[in-house]
């Protein structure tokens, strides 16, 4: 409790320690007299009830004192959550996507990452975008939480006022591995940050990469999560592994017609873009999501070579 | 209640209340085709609910039966129209 | 409230208010049933409210028109049996609920036929038309689909309860001391017309 | 009350022979006594599946890592835990057995308004529940969603949706029916002199909840009906590729499942109310006020859904309206408590298994329903939604509110639905067990939830394993109170007279008829001159 990892931490722990105090004030306090009244009116203690209807003075106590209470409650908990809702205009934005099961943050030069680095004490604005089912990006140590909503774009803010790194979930239920859908949240001090972005947007090193065949795509395919689905250890995950995938021979389900296929680099492409089409047999349709807004044409080509050096 | 006498409507009645419904209805349909701007769907359920509170009062004899009848009727729909506004806190102010 | 209880009636094996206030929590579930569809449309409607328009243009008001006008009929002709089942009238009482069973028929033959145009149009649940829709004439025919399609039904069901009681009236069951059924089948049809009265402005009057 | 003491030449229930005997004689009997008990058998059933469901996730959860089972197993599992707790146990729960047992008998009735449609909603209930287990063995496999289908998952996955919902809509009508005739019998078979507010205040909790059964259910019927032609027909409702709004699902679905929430709790609240006064020898405080309560929560219930959708982008509006309308429905339940502990007061108070069963309820209620406060409020809600401190909140309020009370109202009805007299010393022994284990089993899900622990999850990061296996620990603790107290109800001796008719002095109409009770409940319909608590 108040850590301070973000702006939001001391306003929603504020709210927590009003409620719960409050609450074990009663907890406490109506349980010892129970536990008083049963050990004082045993039926030992007093043989004969006294036989009483009520009290209208009580019941109109016991109504207005708690709903005055809650009224505090809720007014802790709406101060503490109104400031998430508007972002300051000068706020650092960032798109995030989810998909199953996988992050991806894009920053406004058009960087992608999985894990999300962000400068501290800057605020920060993400918008929030699903391509397939509801995810929710939740990370504890900032008290904020959204979902992701396919079809529509939340929100989401926050300033990081603590250096480290923080877990980020998925907290929405998304299928088979919802429970391995968290990376992390890396607040940075300015000048690390600022050498991070700049490393990153150059493009130099990516030049020097692409040397060696592979090597980009594979930093794609880690990003775009297809590991998620796809094992490079030639284990069966959701999809079929990568390892030896590519040159392949196996049947695919083309609509409603079996056919068998070699995997070269169209197969690939279409798998990627259109991964409906053609369904690998032993799998269910629908569960790739088609990447052709995340992946260019050149990015596949890079995967293509990747996947050549998984023999 | 037991022995509730029960109010027999004329025939008259039944026949007077459908012919104000279908003049409902075709006034309904000719409102549609002035231009009333956002008062057409207003208008077009209001008419709508009139009928309804026809149907409900003479053909299925609230008006004449217990109050009881009434008592829940209008609470089931205040509960449902309730239910409508409070949906829609939402999606008007997305 | 308190007028409601009176005697006991446990013994008394026929309690005819007891069904009527049975029929008529029955029938608020009903409302709340398609309660559900109203909010999905108007949410829907709200949020396309240009699609839905020109989607609507798809119905046909005289088609919509005549099928309202022969369900608030076939209303006032179960009132009138009710009615005539008072005063003791059993033939007065057969004629008017066949009148309703037919009127009831003809409604959904409309309804075949207007289907029918749209199936041939290739325009149905799950047709390869209806799937290259644009989202709102998408949720448009889908609601339209399904809640006239679940109305329907309804009127299916309100039908087979108004045979039976036909079927009891002239067996002498259902007659002018003891016409429970009668009541109570005829709320139920009253029912599957107030939800019409709805479902036609809502479908086939958007401005 | 009228003193007709029972007539011991008269049948009992549980030995009547109608037309058939035997099984078949169970299986088409309209009495409301024996499906009552039909309902138990069946619900104790499900529920102990259930259980060993639970027990499963917990102990998958001991550690991190994979112990007995993978990720799509656990999911299938806790999808099914929550069907068969919410659908099969809590929802019918207190209502469908005690009501259906008790009710009428309550009321000075001989049955219920409609015995018939009784037997049929159980058989509803039974078809709907067959279907859900259906779901789990045809198909491409389980379901996977978790109980609440959100949309468009619940489209997308390619396990047995379809029937699982299907379930869900028939288990809706055999609610909705169970509902419907409770508030007619209640309006219609009222024994002569008892006036509304001379009903034992169960009657009233089941006339709330009746409402609510009515009203609710059916939002989530249609809206189940929607998913299945969204599945099967491919029409679009609520997938956004299409235009559908998957927030739109989620208001239906909370729509009905908020106020159900209130059908589970508030018939156990009325199971209480009945327990306190007999054992404080004492009229119930505040009669006129347990019933607005009843009836306010029943209201109120309806318009609060959105709490369970605070962080799914709906307007800010609705958040903090449904924030505050959470808060106010709070408020009915705490004027319960305080009239549930002012009974206390001055009472003779008999210490006994049922008795202990309510304290118990009512502490853990407390909990759960503070708990519930935490999530009712936005910023806190922001933080633990959809984590450990969720699961926490509703086992300790489904569970232990629903379930303690399920328990209580068992121990007191017991010796007068079986004529039965179990061991007290081991039923407390067994309730004591159970509570330590409760506590220790969902006590550490705050911590967690606190911690950030999401829920439904299968696997989790080595910081949350010390609460867990700590949870796990309580759980095991817990199944061997619950085996202590079956096996001792199981065990349960014959017992005769006053032993089973009238255990504990009770005033209500039930224990003035013998034990077991006869077929007709009474052979003469009493006459009520007051309320129902007089000592
Ligand atoms: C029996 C069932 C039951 C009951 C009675 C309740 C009662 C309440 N519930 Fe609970 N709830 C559930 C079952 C139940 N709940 C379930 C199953 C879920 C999870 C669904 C899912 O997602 O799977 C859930 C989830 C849930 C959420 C959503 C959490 C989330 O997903 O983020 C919220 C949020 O507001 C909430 C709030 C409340 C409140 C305010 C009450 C109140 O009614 C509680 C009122 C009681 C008290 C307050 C205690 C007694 C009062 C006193 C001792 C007096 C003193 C009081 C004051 C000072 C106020 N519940
Ligand atoms: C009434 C409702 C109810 C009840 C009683 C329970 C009971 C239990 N639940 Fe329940 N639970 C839910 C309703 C309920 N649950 C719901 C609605 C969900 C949400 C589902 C979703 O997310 O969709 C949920 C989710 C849920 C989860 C979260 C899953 C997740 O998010 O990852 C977990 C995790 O541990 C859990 C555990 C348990 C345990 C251990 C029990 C305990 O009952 C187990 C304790 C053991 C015993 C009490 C006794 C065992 C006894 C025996 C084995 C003896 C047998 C004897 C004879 C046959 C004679 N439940
Ligand atoms: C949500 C899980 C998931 C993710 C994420 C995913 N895939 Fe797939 N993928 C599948 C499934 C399931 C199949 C098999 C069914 C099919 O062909 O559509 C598949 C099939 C394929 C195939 C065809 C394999 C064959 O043997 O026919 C290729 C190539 C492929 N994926 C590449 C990728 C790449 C590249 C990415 C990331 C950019 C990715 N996938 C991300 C689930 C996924
Ligand atoms: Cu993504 Cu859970
Ligand atoms: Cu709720």
């Amino acid at each position: 409790m108040y850590s301070g990892a973000s702006n939001f931490v001391t306003t929603t722990d504020t709210a927590f320690a009003v409620i719960i105090g409050i609450s074990m004030v009663f907890l406490i306090g109506i349980t010892a007299t129970m536990l008083w009244f049963v050990y004082r009116y045993n039926r030992k203690r007093n043989p004969v009830a006294t036989q009483i209807h009520g009290s209208n003075t009580l019941e109109v106590i016991w109504t207005v004192i708690p709903t005055i209470l809650v009224l505090v409650m809720f007014f802790y908990g709406w101060k503490g959550y109104a400031p998430m809702r508007n972002a300051p205009d000068d706020a650092m934005k960032i798109r995030a996507t989810a998909r199953m099961w996988s992050w991806l943050f894009e920053y406004e030069n058009g960087i992608k990452t999985d894990t999300l680095y962000v400068p501290v004490n800057k605020a920060v604005s993400l918008d929030l975008i699903s391509v397939d089912v509801i995810h929710s990006l939740y990370i504890p140590a900032f008290r904020v939480k959204e979902d992701m909503v396919p079809g529509k774009t939340n929100k989401m803010w926050f300033v990081g006022q603590k250096e480290g790194a923080y877990e980020l979930f998925c907290t929405e239920y998304c299928g088979l591995s919802h429970s391995y859908m968290f990376t992390e949240v890396v607040v940075m001090s300015e000048d690390e940050f600022a050498a991070w972005y700049a490393e990153k947007s150059d493009t130099t090193g990516r030049a020097a990469a692409a040397a060696v065949p592979g090597t980009l795509g594979k930093e794609l395919v880690r990003q775009n999560g297809c590991v998620a689905c796809h094992s490079l250890d030639g284990s069966k995950l959701i999809g079929p592994t990568f390892k030896g995938l590519y040159g392949s021979q196996h049947k695919v389900m083309t609509g409603n017609q079996e056919r068998e296929i070699t995997v070269d680099d169209e197969y690939i492409v279409r798998a990627i873009y259109e991964p409906d089409a053609d369904v690998a047999a032993g799998y269910i349709k629908g569960q790739m999501i088609s990447y052709r807004k995340e992946l260019t044409e050149q990015d596949v080509n890079e995967i293509i070579e990747f996947l050549k050096t998984l023999k | 209640m037991e022995n509730e006498k029960h109010h027999i409507v004329p025939y008259m009645t039944h026949i007077m209340v459908l012919l104000g419904l279908i003049l409902l209805t075709v006034i309904t349909v000719l409102i549609t085709s002035v231009e009333l701007g956002a008062y057409n769907t207003a208008a077009a359920m209001l008419i709508a609910s009139l009928k309804g509170a026809v149907v409900l009062l003479y053909f299925m004899h609230l008006k004449f039966d217990h109050k009881i009848y009434w008592v829940m009727v209008s609470l089931v729909i205040a509960i449902f129209a309730a239910v409508i506004v409070v949906t829609f806190f939402d999606y008007l102010y997305r | 409230m308190e007028t409601v209880t009176h005697t006991h009636t446990a013994d008394a094996h026929r309690d005819d208010t007891a069904s009527k206030i049975g029929m008529w929590l029955f029938i608020f579930t009903e409302i709340l049933l398609f309660g559900g569809l109203f909010i999905v449309y108007s949410v829907y409607r709200y949020m396309n409210p240009v699609a839905f328009h020109l989607a609507h243009e798809e119905l046909s008001i005289t088609m919509g028109f005549i099928n309202t006008i022969i369900l608030l009929v076939s209303s006032a002709t179960v009132a009138i049996s009710i009615s005539a089942m008072q005063k003791n009238d059993r033939k007065m009482t057969m004629l008017m609920l066949a009148a309703t069973l037919i009127l009831a028929a003809v409604f959904l033959v409309n309804k075949y036929f207007e289907w029918g145009g749209k199936f041939e149009h290739g325009l149905y649940p799950g047709s390869d038309l209806m799937k290259s829709l644009s989202n709102g004439d998408m949720l448009f025919f889908s609601l339209y689909f399904f809640m006239t399609g679940l109305h329907g039904v309804h009127i299916i069901i309100g039908m087979v309860l108004l045979a039976i009681t036909l079927a009891k009236v002239r067996s002498g069951r259902v007659n002018g001391g003891s016409y429970a059924l009668l009541e109570n089948s005829g709320l139920y049809w009253h029912l599957v017309d107030l939800i019409w009265i709805f479902l036609f402005p809502l479908f086939y009057l958007i401005h | 009350m009228t003193d007709n003491i029972e007539t011991r030449h008269e049948p009992n229930y549980l030995e009547y022979r109608g037309k058939h005997g035997g099984i078949l004689g169970w299986l088409t009997t309209t009495d409301h006594k024996r499906i009552g008990l039909l309902y138990f058998y069946s619900m104790m059933t499900f529920f102990l599946a259930g259980v060993v469901m639970g027990l499963l996730m917990k102990y998958e959860l001991i550690s991190p890592g994979e112990q007995i089972m993978g990720p799509q197993t656990y999911n299938g599992l806790f999808t099914l835990h929550g069907l068969t707790m919410i659908f099969l146990f809590v929802i019918p729960g207190v209502a469908a057995v005690f009501g259906n047992f008790f009710l009428p008998i309550l009321i000075g009735a001989k049955d219920v308004s409609f015995p018939r449609l009784n037997l049929m909603s159980w058989y509803l209930y039974i078809i709907g529940a067959i279907v859900v287990l259906i779901s789990q063995f045809m198909g491409d496999g389980p379901p996977d969603t978790g109980w609440t289908f959100y949309a468009p998952y619940s489209l997308k996955t390619n396990t047995n949706v379809v029937a699982a919902v299907t379930g869900a809509f028939i288990l809706g009508f055999s609610s909705i029916l169970t509902g419907l005739n409770f508030i007619v019998t209640m309006h219609r078979l009222r024994a002569p002199g008892m006036g509304w507010l001379r009903m034992p205040l169960f009657g009233w909790a089941l006339y709330g909840t009746g409402w609510i059964q009515l009203l609710a259910t059916p939002v989530v019927g249609i809206t189940f009906l929607m998913v299945i032609a969204e599945r099967v027909l491919g029409i679009g409702f609520f997938d956004p590729a299409i235009g559908g709004d998957p927030i739109l699902y989620q208001h239906l679905f909370w729509i009905y499942s908020h106020p159900a929430v209130y059908i589970m709790i508030l018939p156990a609240m009325g199971a209480i109310t009945e327990i306190i006064p007999t054992f404080a020898r004492k009229t119930i405080f505040g009669y006129t006020a347990i019933v607005i309560s009843s009836m306010a929560i029943a209201f109120v219930g309806y318009f609060v859904w959105g709490h369970h959708m605070f962080t799914s982008g709906m307007s800010s509006t609705s958040r903090w309206v449904f924030s505050l309308l959470t808060f106010l429905v709070a408020i009915p339940s705490a004027i319960k408590v305080f009239n549930w502990t002012a009974t206390l007061y001055k009472g003779s108070i008999n210490i006994q298994t049922p008795f202990l069963w309510s304290i118990a309820f009512i502490f853990v209620f407390m909990i759960g329903g503070f708990s519930g406060l935490v999530v009712g409020s936005l910023a806190t809600d922001i933080h633990v939604h959809d984590t450990a401190f969720v699961v926490a909140h509703f086992h300790y309020i489904v569970f232990g509110g629903t379930g303690f009370a399920f328990f209580g109202a068992l121990h007191y009805w017991y010796p007068k639905m079986f004529a039965r007299v179990y061991n007290f010393k081991i039923a407390n022994i067994g309730l004591l067990i159970f509570f330590i284990g409760f506590n220790l089993l969902y006590f550490p899900m705050f911590y967690l939830g606190m911690l950030g622990m999401p829920r439904r999850y299968y696997d989790y990061l080595p910081m949350f394993h010390s609460a867990n296996t700590l949870s796990t620990i309580g759980s095991w603790i817990m199944a061997a109170g619950l085996l202590v107290i079956i096996i001792n109800l199981a065990r349960a001796r014959r017992g005769k007279g006053k032993e089973v008719d009238d255990p504990w002095d009770g005033k209500t109409l039930e224990w003035q008829i013998a034990s077991p009770p006869p077929v007709e409940n009474f052979e003469q319909i009493p006459v009520v001159e007051h309320g129902p608590y007089e000592y």
